[in-house]
């Protein structure tokens, strides 16, 4: 595959850190991300999708581990100036369409925060031009420049958020749900926005949603986390096809697809963590069962995964 | 001296009359302000309290119904040749506790008081007599005061200096006997009421409800008892003239307005009107001094144009409203009676311009807009607010000078005053006994004391230590007289009203004695 | 929850100290004494009095025995009334603005939250705006004000309550409900904003489904949490009005603390300066401690141990 | 029914046209002040609060009286033709003096106000920004300042920087900026981990920024409302000082110094209290049901 | 079949102050013993606000019932009072909301929020009350309802509050449960554990449901019937096969085209509805979803379109039914699923009156 672009390495995020009230969001989770590639991250609500995104662009500092973007440490940063680099090169789109816009300000204001923060018009025509370029990529006009975004349907603003971290022109996007809180028939026109943006500025994204099959359509590879660990990791067919962790079977399970033929029949799996049963001494770990496809678990385990793996 | 007959008399003429009236209640409520800050006779230093010893507690000596002092606890007075020599004959009396009145118990209240070590803060009171200031200072035993006990019922008592008017300092509080006994046995004995709180005076306090009430009752005891009408009298601590009066006006009090309390001043009109205002002229001059070390205040005819063109009259009307009588000098009438017309006419706006000439001339000023601006301080109160709006305004009107107030909180006021940080300051003086030397003697020297004007005059010091000295009555009324005359050519001070007391009371109310000092007293007082 | 109050009660003593010191510099920055007065003064007889009151002492030496003093809950004596201890003063006025207090604040209370109520469920109708305009009155007028009014209109012009003074029951009404209006007014406010904003609530919505009527869904389900708000503002105001009033229990002449919080300052009094400054900290810390405490008794998501929710 | 054939024409989507909005552009504001205007309580409010700031500003050179100049033979007047509102106990017109104390009393509360509104948006802006310790911190050196005996700050205040309108704003604000700290603290903490604070700290802004532009406008709202109740606490603390004589210098007269001379008054003189309390009652009064209504205006609940 | 819900051309409108929002516009369904009838179509279309005012539980003011019938039971309910609905509402017909986060009481400990309904409708003791209250946790599967009763919301995860939802609603044994978006709040393990739930407890006691997601999956794994709303109408209506095999409105296809298939490695394009739902206080004239349909013809921009039948039970409301249409072709990823239904007529029958 293609050179990597972002390597996380046994980030660890823990809040409230010597506190009755402790929280492991992230426990030690490890992986790659490649250039121009889309990966999805799924899991149920609470286990720390949102954090890893959150840690990675440095909103939170991490509790351990490194993430490495280009090659370079992110959270070993110092200057002012580098991390602004940084801030340019990887930007975030939110999940809520209505809570990530300041409604204090117009879209073109909010479009253009970045170039403020980062000088990149010289002057204010200039600025208006990058803006209105930036609405026309993501199927807005001109006219909504000078709109406040409550004026706007969720689906718009999720455009206009979109608008906002392409306007620093960056190489990375964490994507966090962008479309969970969006209409059936919304959905659709961000996905497909994201997508075209891949193509045409070859963007990398990571993508965070619980929703498998919008995941599976956008992505590359997905990883599936449980409980602030990450337990499979696969390209998006495989992982589809021969899901081998528990958690992930009995997610794939769930999911209700359009078809009253096959909802009628289908058999969900539940998912008991207690059947890992992991000895005290046993390392439990990312294995590498087929290429490209890894499953957190013992050495046990891996043995009998290779040996279910078709 | 006089003798007790007179005082058998009255009392027996008295109790007839109480007999007769028995069917009334005799039972009076009164409000007093607030907290009496000690009720120790040594300790007390405000008029509160004053004002509730003068019921409780009983010197050698009484004021009586015309302002005299007479024998009180001593029944014969006897002083020597030189005048500075008091023999008292104490009379058969007793504490509330039983215990006989000894003279031994003057000597010790007075040694008490003058000991530096009790921080009595009148103990100043006491210097006229012999080794008081030395011992005050620290610099002699209390032992050594000019106070001695012959027997138990004789005191004699040896004065620094011929005092003419000792027979009334000894009617003050902090002249008042202690019962040595009590007082030895429980040094907080004076803090609430209760057995140990021990008297001589025709009430016993009953009960103190801090902060709220003082409760007195006629003390059977009291050697006079029989002029005594009054069974009980409740002392209110509202600290609210309003509330005074409307209780006043609701029948919750027989008696508003001073000396025990305050009359709100907006209500003086009306009770004028009325005709139920009591008004009674005391011994006290509210004046403005004037930092005479600050120009342009340095020049005396600039004080003097300042002093004259205040039209006292329509403040007093206007303002006080309380009857008071414009000062156009320093010593109250009653001490010397010619001041009733002072010693220039009131609003005297001529004179004052031309006395404002002279000193723009004499301070090299051309023009009165050259003069630099004047401030008028006074300490927050209502009504000295607006006595010197009032003053301002006449001054601006009058003179043309530009004048600015300033008022400040009672502490840091005084604290400006007593350092001269201002240019005119608002104070009054109240008499602490019946004698102009009490008036004149705050400004002998420039510093300490109580002058804060930084004024001084060799003659005017040099004519009131002679006045000492002086045996002759006469002879010495005419030394103050003419020290306040320099004080009046200088004007350090600008004299503005001598003080009353306003007050309304009940209409049975009758015999309730306000003396020229402005203490009352309520022996005598009673319902009919 | 033990462990929360005492880590509470720790920083409480810091505040306290924080406060004691800053009042005690204050205190002694402004000018004049307790000994001014406008007959001067021997000099010799203030040095004997500063010396009595250990006022001649390095200010640190004072601090220090101030402190070590206050340690023991003495606060020394008055310097203006003699012989009376500062715990005296606060002992004998304590009682009275407490109970005075704690009339104003029944009162306010019981009528601010019924009219906040009235007027949340009448929302826009008559009953609302006559509360408001009942409240808003209430808060336009000073209490010196409101105190004289209905002195003027109870006691003197309709001779129904006496005029002043601490005595009967009856001596209590006047000064009470001056005391209680702003307050009242406020709270009435306060609860018909937060009354609305819980009646917008989804589970008021899932009440109703249940078929309960207004009554009840009022009762049962808005008031409690409604009333959150209100008890985070009785805190500073329960401490501030049982700690008395300068101005009520001047014009109505109560014998209570309130008076000492101004008179202390305007006499220089030191020691009742820092006793009652003392002591209403103590009484405002704790009453802020204990609203804590009494909100996550109504509100069980707060976990006393966590701090607050949704911060 | 009949319908001719050609409008069976397969036109397509007009895409365009559904991203089009069709209602005028309203920014926040101008809903707020639409929606303000409905309410009745408060736009009577402003009227009342435009009149008296009009009387203030011409109400003196409405009578040829001026405010300060005595009139000892005429004290104590009640209203006539020739004084509107009586005269007070130095003989001088109520009515002059009413507008002049206006300009002072709406001033201290509007300049506390806004002093409240500076120091309080700052402080309670960083705690709640900073958080935890900084916040802990910062929140405990304002109780203590609470704790501390108003009075003698006051009383200090006066002494140093001597009596003046000056002072008396100062005095106002030593303890006023604490309740908007408060409340800018609450709603800092709420909002700074709102998506749209989290997307300009990705997108590099610093603090200032966050604060001035995302922060602070966020938080208007209940400033604004605050800041409307700060204007009659102040006008109320002027009275109350005044009361115990740490006002203004006359004659300078604030309504606050009216009310309580006019106080003792009430029995016999009542329009020298009636006048200015009238006055003090209908500001505060305003004041409330406009802050009242901007609270309403602003509720996001009542906005879609 | 026995009808229990006739909704006849219910008319709701809000007003605001931006103008009247007509949330609902001409909404006519039915609903029959032991169904469930799902309602689905986009945010803002009115299916909230159809639900609510089933229990007339909509806040009004702002909202108002300008017209139409809600007959239940035989009784019309528009006409009738607060204190008559409270005799309905918990008793004949629940309600579980959408977020389970603010529909329980934060203050009132599980059990008691439970009870209430009880106490009030059914008569029941305290204690008998309580009893029940852990029967009914039990029942929607939370392990240890004894001592789950005593807890408050906030002790429970967002699926065990949805949980005690449902057991809120159902242990009055309602006739008509109406089930808002019951699952959107919560993630697709947690959501299809709820979905069984509710199968199971309506087998036991044979209660109609309707039920309101936007979420089309759900949709075929719960409902018999469907009804698709669109800018407070509905659109089309029929029952599970006919909406997902032989769809005729083109907001339903769009709906079903703009999912991806899990199944498929088609990583085309999805066939997104362009455009945003149109604002309600002044709908577009002709057919509200004209503007967002690539199939919209010259009279959609002018003319509301009728109500068309195309079995006893599926109708839907397009132009593209009218004889005079053109033929259109829907979307590859419906065309794909398309089957011939037996039950639908030959022809589509337009139809005079609303349903
Ligand atoms: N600032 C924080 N302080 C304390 N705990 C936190 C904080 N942020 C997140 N958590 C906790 O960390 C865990 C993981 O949260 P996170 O938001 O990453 O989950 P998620 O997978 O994104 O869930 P969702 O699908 O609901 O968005 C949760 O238990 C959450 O309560
Ligand atoms: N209280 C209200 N005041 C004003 N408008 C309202 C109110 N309630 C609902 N509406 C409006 O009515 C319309 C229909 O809303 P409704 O809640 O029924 O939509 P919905 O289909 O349930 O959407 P969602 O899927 O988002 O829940 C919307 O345009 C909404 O804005
Ligand atoms: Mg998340
Ligand atoms: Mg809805």
């Amino acid at each position: 595959m293609a050179e990597k672009l972002v390597e996380i390495k046994n980030l660890k995020q823990h809040f409230n850190v010597g506190r009755p009230n402790m929280v492991k969001a992230v426990d030690g989770i490890t992986f790659d991300i490649y250039k121009g590639e889309t990966l999805g991250l799924v899991g149920e609500s609470g286990c720390g999708k949102s954090t890893t995104g959150r840690t990675i662009i440095r909103l939170y500092d991490a509790t351990d581990g490194q993430v490495l973007f280009n090659g370079v440490d992110v959270h070993g940063h110092k200057s002012a100036k580098k991390l602004k680099e940084f801030n340019r090169k990887m930007q975030m789109i939110f999940q809520d369409p209505y809570a990530s816009l300041n409604p204090r300000m117009t879209v073109a204001d909010i479009i253009a925060e970045g170039i403020d923060i980062h000088g990149l018009a010289k002057n204010r025509k200039q600025r208006m031009e990058r803006v209105y370029d930036l609405l026309e990529t993501v199927g807005l006009n001109k006219e909504h420049a000078n709109r406040y975004p409550h004026e706007f349907s969720g689906g718009q603003r999720q455009r206009i958020g979109i608008a906002r971290a392409l306007a620093v022109e960056p190489d990375f996007i964490i994507a966090d749900e962008p479309i969970s809180a969006l209409d059936v028939s919304i959905q659709a026109q961000v996905v497909n926005l994201m997508k075209k943006l891949q193509r045409e500025k070859g963007l990398t994204y990571l993508f965070i949603a619980h929703d498998l099959s919008m995941v599976k359509y956008i992505s590359d590879r997905i990883g599936v986390m449980y409980y602030g660990k990450l337990v499979e990791l696969a390209p998006a067919e495989e992982l589809y096809k021969n899901p081998l962790h528990p958690y992930t079977q009995s997610l794939l399970s769930a999911i209700p697809l359009p078809d009253p033929d096959s909802e009628r029949t289908r058999k969900r799996k539940a998912y008991d963590p207690n059947t890992h049963n992991y000895g005290e001494n046993e390392e439990v770990e990312m294995r590498e069962i087929s290429p490209g496809h890894f499953v957190y678990c013992s050495l046990k385990e891996f043995e009998q995964y290779k040996a279910q793996y078709k | 001296a006089c003798s007790g007959g007179n005082n058998a008399n009255t009392d027996k003429k008295d109790g007839k009359d109480g007999g007769k009236k028995s069917d009334v209640p005799q039972e009076m409520r009164v409000n007093i302000n607030s907290e009496p800050f000690s009720l120790h006779p040594g300790l007390a230093n405000d008029s509160t309290s004053g004002g509730v010893l003068l019921q409780t507690f009983e010197g050698l000596t009484r004021i009586d119904k015309d302002g005299k002092p007479q024998p009180a606890m001593a029944e014969d007075i006897e002083v020597s040749d030189d005048l500075t020599q008091y023999t008292f004959k104490l009379r058969d009396a007793k504490w509330t506790n039983g215990d006989p009145v000894k003279a031994s118990d003057f000597v010790y209240a007075w040694r008490w008081a003058i000991d530096p070590a009790n921080q009595s803060q009148y103990a100043y009171q006491l210097y006229y007599v012999k080794g008081g200031q030395a011992i005050n200072e620290g610099k002699a035993k209390p032992e050594t005061l000019g106070v001695e006990a012959k027997d138990d019922k004789t005191l004699v008592v040896t004065l620094e200096n011929p005092t003419p008017y000792f027979l009334e300092l000894t009617a003050f509080y902090t002249y008042f006997p202690v019962n040595e006994k009590v007082a030895t046995a429980n040094d907080k004995w004076y803090t609430e009421a209760g057995d140990d709180y021990v008297s001589n005076g025709p009430f016993k306090m009953t009960e103190w409800a801090h902060q709220d009430k003082i409760v007195i009752e006629k003390n059977e005891d009291y050697w006079d008892a029989g002029a005594v009408s009054l069974t009980k009298v409740e002392m209110y601590m509202i600290n609210d003239p309003n509330t005074e009066l409307s209780m006043f006006d609701n029948g919750e009090l027989d008696w508003a307005g001073s000396p025990f309390g305050t009359l709100p001043t907006d209500a003086l009109k009306q009770l004028k009107d009325a005709g139920n205002l009591n008004i009674k002229p005391i011994a006290g001059t509210y004046w403005y001094k004037f930092q005479t070390e600050k120009p342009p205040l340095n020049n005396k005819n600039i004080r003097k144009a300042l002093a004259y063109a205040i039209n006292r009259q329509a403040v007093v009307e206007n303002i006080t409203q309380g009857g008071q009588i414009p000062a156009m000098a320093i010593v109250p009438p009653s001490m010397i009676s010619e001041n009733e017309k002072g010693y220039f006419s009131d609003n005297d706006v001529a004179k004052a311009k031309e006395f404002l000439e002279t000193g723009l001339k004499e301070l090299g000023y051309k023009d009165v807009k050259e003069l630099p601006p004047i401030t008028l301080s006074y300490n927050t109160s209502e009504a000295h607010q607006k006595i010197a709006q009032a003053i301002q305004d006449m001054w601006v009107k009058e003179l043309g000078v530009e004048v600015t107030l300033d008022n400040a909180e009672w502490a840091v006021y005084i604290d400006k005053m007593h350092k001269g940080d201002y240019m005119v300051g608002r104070m009054g003086w109240l008499g602490d006994f019946n004698d102009p030397i009490n008036f004149l003697e705050i400004y002998r020297d420039k510093l300490g004391g109580n002058n804060d004007t930084f004024w001084e005059s060799a003659e005017y010091k040099q004519l009131l230590i002679d006045s000492q000295k002086e045996g002759d009555a006469n002879k010495r009324l005419e030394m103050l007289k003419q020290a306040e005359a320099i004080f009046m050519d200088d004007m350090p001070a600008a004299p503005i009203y001598f003080y009353t007391n306003v007050w309304v009371k009940s209409d049975k109310l009758k015999d309730v004695v306000v003396s020229g000092l402005g203490d009352v007293q309520l022996k005598w007082a009673k319902f009919e | 929850m033990v462990r929360y109050i005492i880590r509470r009660l720790l920083f409480m003593l810091l505040s306290l100290f924080l406060i004691i010191t800053a009042t005690f510099f204050l205190m002694r920055l402004a000018p004049g004494n307790p000994f001014t007065s406008e007959k001067q003064l021997p000099a010799e007889i203030e040095k004997a009095l500063n010396e009595h009151y250990g006022l001649d002492q390095p200010w640190y030496i004072q601090y220090g025995e101030y402190l070590g003093r206050i340690a023991q809950w003495d606060f020394g004596p008055s310097f203006k009334y003699k012989a009376r201890t500062v715990n005296d003063l606060i002992e004998t006025g304590f009682p009275v603005s407490l109970a005075l207090g704690l009339e104003a604040i029944f009162i306010s209370v019981s009528l601010g939250v019924l009219l906040g109520i009235i007027a949340a469920l009448r929302h826009n109708k008559w009953q609302d705006y006559g509360a408001m305009i009942f409240a808003v009155m209430g808060i336009s007028v000073p209490s010196f004000i409101m105190a004289s009014v209905l002195q003027y209109i109870f006691a003197i012009k309709l001779q129904i309550l006496p005029v002043a003074r601490w005595d009967s029951f009856t001596h209590t009404i006047l000064p009470a409900l001056a005391l209680a209006s702003t307050p009242m007014a406020f709270i009435a406010r306060l609860t018909r904003s937060s009354m609305l904003e819980v009646m917008a609530n989804d589970y008021i919505r899932t009440a109703k489904a249940k078929g309960l009527s207004e009554r009840v869904i009022t009762v049962k389900h808005a008031i409690r949490n409604a009333l959150l708000p209100v008890v985070t503002y009785l805190g500073p105001l329960s401490a501030s009005v049982i700690t008395g009033s300068f101005v009520i229990e001047k014009i109505f002449g109560i014998p209570g603390l309130g008076n000492h919080f101004v008179t202390s300052i305007t006499n220089r009094d030191y020691t009742v300066i820092m006793g009652v400054t003392v002591f209403f900290s103590i009484i405002l810390l704790m009453a802020i401690l204990l609203v804590d405490i009494a909100y996550g008794l109504i509100d069980p998501r707060i976990k006393l141990a966590g701090g607050k929710k949704g911060e | 029914m009949q319908i001719p054939k050609e409008k069976f024409q397969i036109v397509g989507s007009r895409a365009s046209e559904a991203e089009q909005i069709s209602k005028p552009s309203l920014s926040f504001w101008k809903d707020v002040v639409i929606r303000f205007r409905k309410n009745k309580l408060a736009m009577f409010g402003i009227v009342l609060l435009i009149l008296l700031i009009f009387m203030a500003i011409f109400g003196p050179y409405m009578t040829e009286h001026d405010y300060r100049t005595n009139n000892l033979m005429n004290t104590n007047k009640a209203p006539s033709s020739e004084h509107w509102f009586g005269t007070d106990d130095l003989g001088r017109d109520v009515f002059a003096r009413t507008w002049e104390g206006a300009r002072i009393s709406l001033f201290i509360g509007v300049a506390a106000a806004l002093v409240d509104f500076f120091i309080g948006v700052f402080y309670g802006g960083l705690a709640g920004y900073k958080g935890g310790r900084t916040d802990d911190l910062m929140m405990r050196i304002a109780d203590i300042l609470w704790g501390v005996p108003y009075l003698l700050l006051v009383i200090l205040l006066m002494v140093v920087l001597g009596q003046g309108v000056g002072t008396m704003i100062l005095a106002m604000t030593i303890t006023g900026w604490i309740n908007m700290s408060r409340i800018v603290r609450g709603q800092v903490l709420s909002l700074k981990n709102q998506e749209f604070v989290l997307a300009s700290r990705t997108l590099g802004a610093d603090l200032p920024r966050i604060m001035s532009k995302h922060l602070i406008p966020n938080t208007m709202g209940p400033i604004l409302v605050t800041m409307t109740l700060s204007i009659p606490s102040a006008i109320f603390t002027e009275s109350f000082l005044s009361y115990l004589g740490l006002g203004l210098t006359p004659p300078l007269a604030s309504w606050g110094t009216m009310a309580s001379d006019g106080l003792p008054a009430l029995k016999y003189y009542p329009w020298r209290l009636f006048f200015p309390a009238t006055f003090i009652c209908l500001t505060i009064f305003a004041f409330n049901v406009i802050g009242d209504g901007l609270r309403d205006a602003l509720d996001p609940r009542l906005r879609k | 079949m026995t009808k229990l819900l006739e909704v006849k051309n219910l008319e709701v409108s809000f007003q605001t102050y931006g103008g009247e929002v007509r949330a609902v516009r001409g909404v006519s369904f039915d609903l029959n013993k032991g169904e469930t009838l799902a309602i689905v179509g986009e945010s803002g279309s009115g299916k909230s606000v159809t639900a609510q005012t089933i229990m007339k539980l909509i806040p009004m003011p702002p909202g108002k019932i300008k017209g139409g019938q809600v007959i239940f039971n035989g009784e019309d309910i528009v006409p009738k009072k607060e204190r008559q609905m409270e005799k309905i509402r918990g008793k004949e017909i629940s309600m579980i909301f959408q977020d389970p986060m603010t529909s329980l009481n934060p203050t009132m400990k599980i059990g008691r929020q439970i009870m209430e309904g009880l106490i009030k409708h059914q008569n029941m003791s305290t204690a008998a009350a309580k009893e029940r209250a852990v029967e009914m946790l039990r029942l929607v599967g939370i392990p240890m309802p004894e001592r789950r009763v005593n807890q408050y919301p906030h002790e429970f995860s967002g699926g065990m509050r949805q949980r005690a939802m449902i057991a809120i609603a159902l242990a009055a044994n309602p006739q008509l449960l109406i089930a808002d978006e019951p699952t959107t709040a919560l993630d697709v393990t947690i959501q299809a554990q709820i979905l069984d739930l509710m199968k199971d407890l309506q087998s036991k006691m044979d209660t109609s449901i309707i039920f309101i997601t936007h979420d089309l999956g759900v949709v075929a794994n719960v409902a018999d019937r469907v009804v698709v709303m669109y800018a407070g109408q509905i659109v089309e209506m029929g029952t599970v096969d006919e909406i997902f095999y032989d769809p005729r409105h083109p907001y339903t296809w769009g709906l079903l085209a703009s999912m991806p298939s899990l199944d498929s490695d088609d990583k085309s394009d999805l066939a997104a509805i362009p455009g945003t739902p149109p604002d309600l206080t002044n709908p577009p004239q002709g057919d509200a979803f004209a503007a967002r349909n690539p199939y919209a013809m010259a009279i959609d921009f002018e003319e509301e379109p009728p109500l068309f039948q195309i079995s006893e039970t599926h109708f839907a409301r397009t132009w593209l039914l009218h004889p005079d249409a053109p033929k259109v072709e829907p979307p590859e990823a419906v065309k794909k699923r398309m089957r011939k239904l037996a039950s639908a007529f030959d022809e589509p029958k337009l139809v005079k009156e609303g349903i």
